[in-house]
């Protein structure tokens, strides 16, 4: 074998390689300096006046706004205000959507009754129902946390019963084969089954409660990230707005860490 | 306990799939089916285990399945069929969590099935740890856990690349060496049937009909690879099969 | 010379008459304007709108948001509309019928409840502060709630979820012909000179078209006086105040028969600054209470609030 | 084999049938009946006064309202305004999603830079911003069509990025192996295999740009369905408020059954 | 045209895959290469026909490609590679499309291919309506169109039931009688790699090396499904495997 390749050698030429690509990486420093240069810029173009006060506030004067905040105390007070709003909506929420969804992915009488009445409600804008909410729910916590209810309700209701569809027949017929009780399939095969749906519904429902806390706090708050947001709109304090809007963002990530650490948990089974 | 199908006939909605079946399954019996792809092997294997019922006919059981049996009709599926988010023992345990054994009565046949199918050091494994081979092991490890009377196979090795096959191959015939397990086995592969099948039920085109019924009398343990005798009676079969073998792969799946 | 064209905010409510009365008698085609209305749901983006160029001039209420905008250099009063005068129908304090049954049935004992305010910083707020400071008790001795909108307020009152509010005679007299809703007391006298409204421009607009702006305030000025003729000192006689109904119908409460709209519209008529003078005096003393409530920053000063050089300061 | 059948006949027993199940059928006539006995329950319990007219007009009240607006001509005007911002909004945000999506699936440095920048916007609740936005892009069109742009960029670009993501490798190595040029990929191998993913993104994204008509038309808008919304939960005409958010949901009902009929006619290659 | 394997060690990350290959590929001639899970066979493949680069050594071609041959080193993939969203004439289409061929050039070649694999009355079929024996062909059919000087093929049959491989593989050696085409062959199989290689290059397990090159001289046509001589190679190799099979099925695949 050897002699022929040392006798063909001169004649060879490597075969041209055209694979490779099509597999962006994302290298993890870049963000953060991403994020630094935009900052950097903006509070270059603020101070030199090419970026109006009217336009944007400095990012300086939204830490000073933030500061304020942190200095006065108020800023636990509206957090306390806005995460219990945002996790007993929430909470409940999701839990009354799984309980819905679970029907009607399992049940052909929910299905034929609930599903399209989840179809028809779901994209309705909650906002726009916010003058009904204060007359059904009063202005207490209780619309506050119907409007964060109602808004992470009906996304859970389709992850869940669109995770119950997909769970795998086969595992199904499989526990049926050895003799399971319907109970036993609904909680040992269908609802793990179903939980990867559920958590990235969840994932969802966290971002839009996060959204709706605005529309919620608009109702009567005296604290609350929501209505420190209006009032700053309210009064064009645009410093503070910025900082309530990015405390938002934060809370949106930390919501997104827990789901994502959820995930890790619950589904490591994956691959 | 023997198997017996009387009749069976089925049809989805307008299609035809099986025509008028019979069948017996006797203890301790390897009856592999054989046929072309769509011809309803694997509707027929359901209604064998209950979980499809014929359109008419009736698969009677004759006999009672041993004491000890908890789930007399068992399966051993194409695609292992294991919950991906149990180990090795939870899978297994999940099929016996429904009958009414302590935890030591269960953990002891866990330990038992394990160690028969070479898998006690991959107790605690998930699933996508797992090599194909290795999966269908602990499915198997599983239907032994409930001491079938039958086991039902639907293509058990065909999900799985060919050296695998020949090794896990290998184990149903030793454990039928040892255990003398009764069982119908779907398979496509004619060298699988004429190698585990005591029986072999070759069905037509769909709507599946029983073409013909071969017996083979050498005991497994003598049906090496080269064996010529085999060889021609696998030869038979694919002549028998070849022509509707081509027909149902040449077929458009749906219009 | 070609008409200069200018961009006129207003809402759709009786207060913004001067404007329709002045585009339709012509008085700002005389002055050589050529307005453009722009119509806004609430009074907050019209004060951003005119901060952000899109609009020239606008008359609303002095809110927290309109002196923030004037601290970044962006707007300023020019002149007074809407006055609360002793006598004239102003605006109306109201309790739901619950709470008057509980006892509330003056200012005086609003001590300990609940009064609706759209936002914090808005003219319902610094209402409410004057009620209570002339009472002798303290804001905070009131639970302020912000509703946002003036329909939600409405709907917390009606259903008693909010004990007390104050807002302009059309609504409250509507308001309080219904079963839920009761008339405590008058905000004027509480507050008796109150600047309810204010006529503001872009600082642009003010401090390099003098003219533009010293017109556009002679044409507002007629049309205010031709509105204050008819509806408010009622001197236009009956066909004057129905010619004038007619006129505003067209932009306030349109989608309403004039049976209909009729009624409010002439409920809704208070007294216009003449020659959109400015009350200087209480235009401060509302600067000092948004100062006092920590809403805006101590050191924006009068002046950088309000231009003096085109109207009457009282 | 019939003579030993026979002979056993007697001692045979059928097998237990355990399948079956597990697959919810929804009969199409009863979603119909369901939102029928909904309205007449609703529309009896308005008339009795069982339902008061303060927590709910009664759902002829609300036809009555929308036959004013029909008669009246105004809806046409409203639909129209709304519709152009709807339109050129979503649009215009869906096509600059998919692009930028495209870069981020497809290129280290803009998944590197835009990724961490579209996670940490894209969880703003716009409502927030709208202060802002008017001082950035006016109150006339600009802002609306900003706001509902804005909205929908944003899923777009996650969607677009995570179908491309998703496209088979292994199709991708193939066209290499033929000497397809790079472009070629990305147009007849990666583009077509992330449509399903951009596709079911336009149907969220539609259903978003609806809900942010009613935020977007609280600047300034004279004629819209948001505005009619506003303007009736202002005037607390809930009859108005219920027809205006039932118009909106007939929108988002059309526009679903749109993207429905696109991904027939685009994936009808799909099983 | 021929190719040659020089010393090809391969490496990701830390585990080294391939350690010094050195094999020659000659013009007409079909190269097996079996080996265990994991060994490294794909990866080695990828980097014959340039889609890997191997850490060290290097491919070589000999010689010029014919000159009507548009693309010199083509694939089978085991997974067929269809564009779902193409047409059967669709998908052999795409990889002409490139190529500065006329329209009616194209069409004709197209035809051709279609006519050589029978698949010209499923022009207009879409993937999903193919059996998978059927959507082989068309991967096949597209290959051809090319007019490959080396047909690199990575495990072809194996996603295929056992009677449709059987077909195939009948298909492949009569498209080898005719035409004979050159080409690596990657497999599972033993009973493929003895059907049709002319040289079976068994790899170890990994990381891969050379354990043994087997030559076959007798001509693909003789060799039928009952022959002592491949008989008897088929279970040399397996004898050669079967432990590194077993022990490569029995491994963790991640951890
Ligand atoms: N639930 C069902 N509804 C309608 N048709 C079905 C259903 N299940 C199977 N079929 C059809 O019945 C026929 C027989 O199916 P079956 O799965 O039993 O065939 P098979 O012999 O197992 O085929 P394969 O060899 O491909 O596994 C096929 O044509 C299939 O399309
Ligand atoms: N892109 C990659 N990155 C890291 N490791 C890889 C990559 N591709 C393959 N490997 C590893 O390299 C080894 C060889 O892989 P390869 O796919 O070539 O094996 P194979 O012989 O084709 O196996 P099989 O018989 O299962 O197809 C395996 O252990 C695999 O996990
Ligand atoms: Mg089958
Ligand atoms: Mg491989």
């Amino acid at each position: 074998m050897s002699d022929e390749t040392v006798g063909n050698q001169i004649t060879g030429k490597p075969v041209p390689y055209r694979g490779g690509g099509f597999l962006p990486k994302s290298r993890k420093i870049v963000a953060p300096i991403v994020f630094i240069l935009i900052i950097a810029f903006w509070e270059w173009g603020c101070r030199t006046g090419f970026i109006s006060p009217l336009i944007l506030p400095a990012p300086s004067e939204a830490f000073d706004a933030f500061m304020n905040l942190v200095n006065s105390g108020l800023l636990w007070q509206h957090l306390a205000a806005s995460l219990q709003r945002l996790l007993i909506g929430w909470f409940s929420g999701t839990m009354l959507g799984i309980i819905v969804g679970t029907l009607i992915g399992l049940f052909s009488i929910a299905r034929s009754g609930l599903q399209p009445l989840v179809s028809a409600i779901f994209p309705i804008p909650k906002i726009a129902l916010l003058p009904l909410f204060i007359i059904w729910f009063g202005i207490g916590e209780g619309s506050k946390v119907a409007t964060i209810l109602f808004g992470t309700f009906f996304p859970t209701v389709i992850a869940t019963y669109g995770g119950i569809d997909n769970v795998d027949r086969g595992l199904i017929r499989m526990g049926q084969s050895f003799g399971l009780t319907r109970m036993s399939i609904i909680r040992k095969i269908i609802l793990p089954g179903a939980l990867p749906a559920i958590l990235s519904g969840a994932r969802i429902s966290a971002a839009i409660a996060i959204i709706l806390l605005v529309a919620a706090e608009m109702i009567a708050a005296e604290y609350g990230i929501g209505a420190y947001i209006l009032i700053a709109g309210s009064l064009m304090a645009t410093d503070q707005l910025i900082t309530g809007v990015a405390i938002l963002s934060c809370i949106g990530l930390i919501f997104a860490w827990i789901i994502g650490k959820a995930e890790k948990y619950f589904l490591k089974w994956r691959a | 306990m023997d198997l017996s199908l009387r009749h069976i006939t089925h049809r989805y909605d307008e299609v035809e799939v099986l025509r008028d079946i019979n069948l017996d399954i006797e203890q301790g019996q390897i009856v592999c089916i054989i046929g072309p792809s769509g011809c309803g092997k694997s509707t027929l294997l359901r209604m064998i285990g209950g979980l499809e019922r014929p359109a008419s006919g009736e698969v009677l059981q004759l006999g009672e399945p041993p004491a000890d049996c908890l789930n007399p009709l068992t399966y051993i599926f194409q695609d292992f069929a294991l919950l991906p988010w149990r180990t090795v023992e939870g899978n297994i345990s999940l099929v016996l969590e429904n009958h009414p054994l302590d935890a030591a009565a269960r953990e002891e046949i866990i330990a038992d099935v394990l160690a028969r199918t070479k898998l006690s050091d991959f107790r605690k494994a998930y699933p996508r740890q797992l090599s194909g081979g290795m999966k269908q092991r602990v499915a198997i490890a599983r239907a032994l856990s409930v001491r079938p009377a039958v086991l039902l196979m639907d293509e058990p090795l065909s999900a799985l690349d060919s050296q695998t096959r020949e090794l896990l191959m290998d184990d149903l015939v030793d454990l039928w060496e040892k255990e003398n397990y009764t069982a119908a086995y779907v398979t496509h592969n004619l060298a699988e049937a004429v190698r585990l099948g005591h029986k072999i039920v070759v069905l037509s085109r769909r709507p599946g009909e029983i073409r013909d019924i071969v017996e083979i009398d050498m005991p497994l343990s003598a049906r090496t690879t080269e064996n010529a005798e085999l060889e021609a009676i696998q030869k038979r079969l694919w002549n028998l099969m070849r022509d509707e073998a081509r027909a149902a792969d040449m077929e458009l799946l749906d219009e | 010379a070609a008409a200069d064209k200018i961009t006129v905010g207003a809402l759709r409510f009786t207060s913004h008459a001067p404007s329709f009365v002045a585009f339709e008698k012509g008085y700002f085609t005389d002055e050589g304007l050529e307005v453009e209305f722009k119509f806004f749901q609430a009074a907050q983006p019209m004060a951003v709108a005119i901060a952000s160029g899109d609009v020239d001039f606008g008359v609303t209420a002095i809110s927290g948001g309109l002196i923030n905008l004037a601290d970044k250099g962006a707007i300023k009063v020019i002149g007074g509309a809407l006055q609360e005068e002793p006598g004239i129908d102003g605006q109306i304090i109201l309790v739901s019928k619950a709470a008057y049954d509980e006892g509330v049935t003056s200012p005086a004992k609003l001590k300990g409840r609940s009064f609706g305010i759209t936002q914090a910083g808005s003219s319902f707020h610094y209402m409410a502060s004057k009620i209570a400071e002339k009472e002798g008790f303290s804001t905070s001795d009131m639970k302020l709630v912000s509703l946002q909108k003036v329909g939600a307020i409405i709907g917390a009152l009606k259903s008693g979820q909010v004990d007390s509010w104050s807002i302009v005679p059309h609504i409250a007299k509507a308001l309080a012909k219904g079963p839920a809703v009761v008339q405590i007391g008058m905000v004027a006298d509480y507050i008796p000179d109150y600047q309810v409204t204010t006529v503001f421009t872009s600082t642009e607009n003010a401090e390099t078209k003098p003219d533009l702006v010293k017109r556009f305030l002679a044409a507002f000025s007629k049309g205010a006086d031709d509105f204050n003729a008819a509806l408010v000192d009622k001197t236009a006689g009956e066909e004057g105040a129905t010619a004038m109904v007619e006129l505003i119908h067209k932009y306030v409460y349109a989608d309403r028969p004039i049976e209909k709209a009729g009624p409010s519209i002439r409920n809704g008529a208070m007294r216009v600054n003449k020659g959109a003078a400015l009350n200087l005096t209480n235009v401060t003393d509302q600067l000092n209470w948004f100062k006092s409530e920590g809403l805006v920053k101590d050191s924006i000063t009068i002046e950088t609030l309000v231009n003096t050089d085109y109207v009457e300061t009282f």
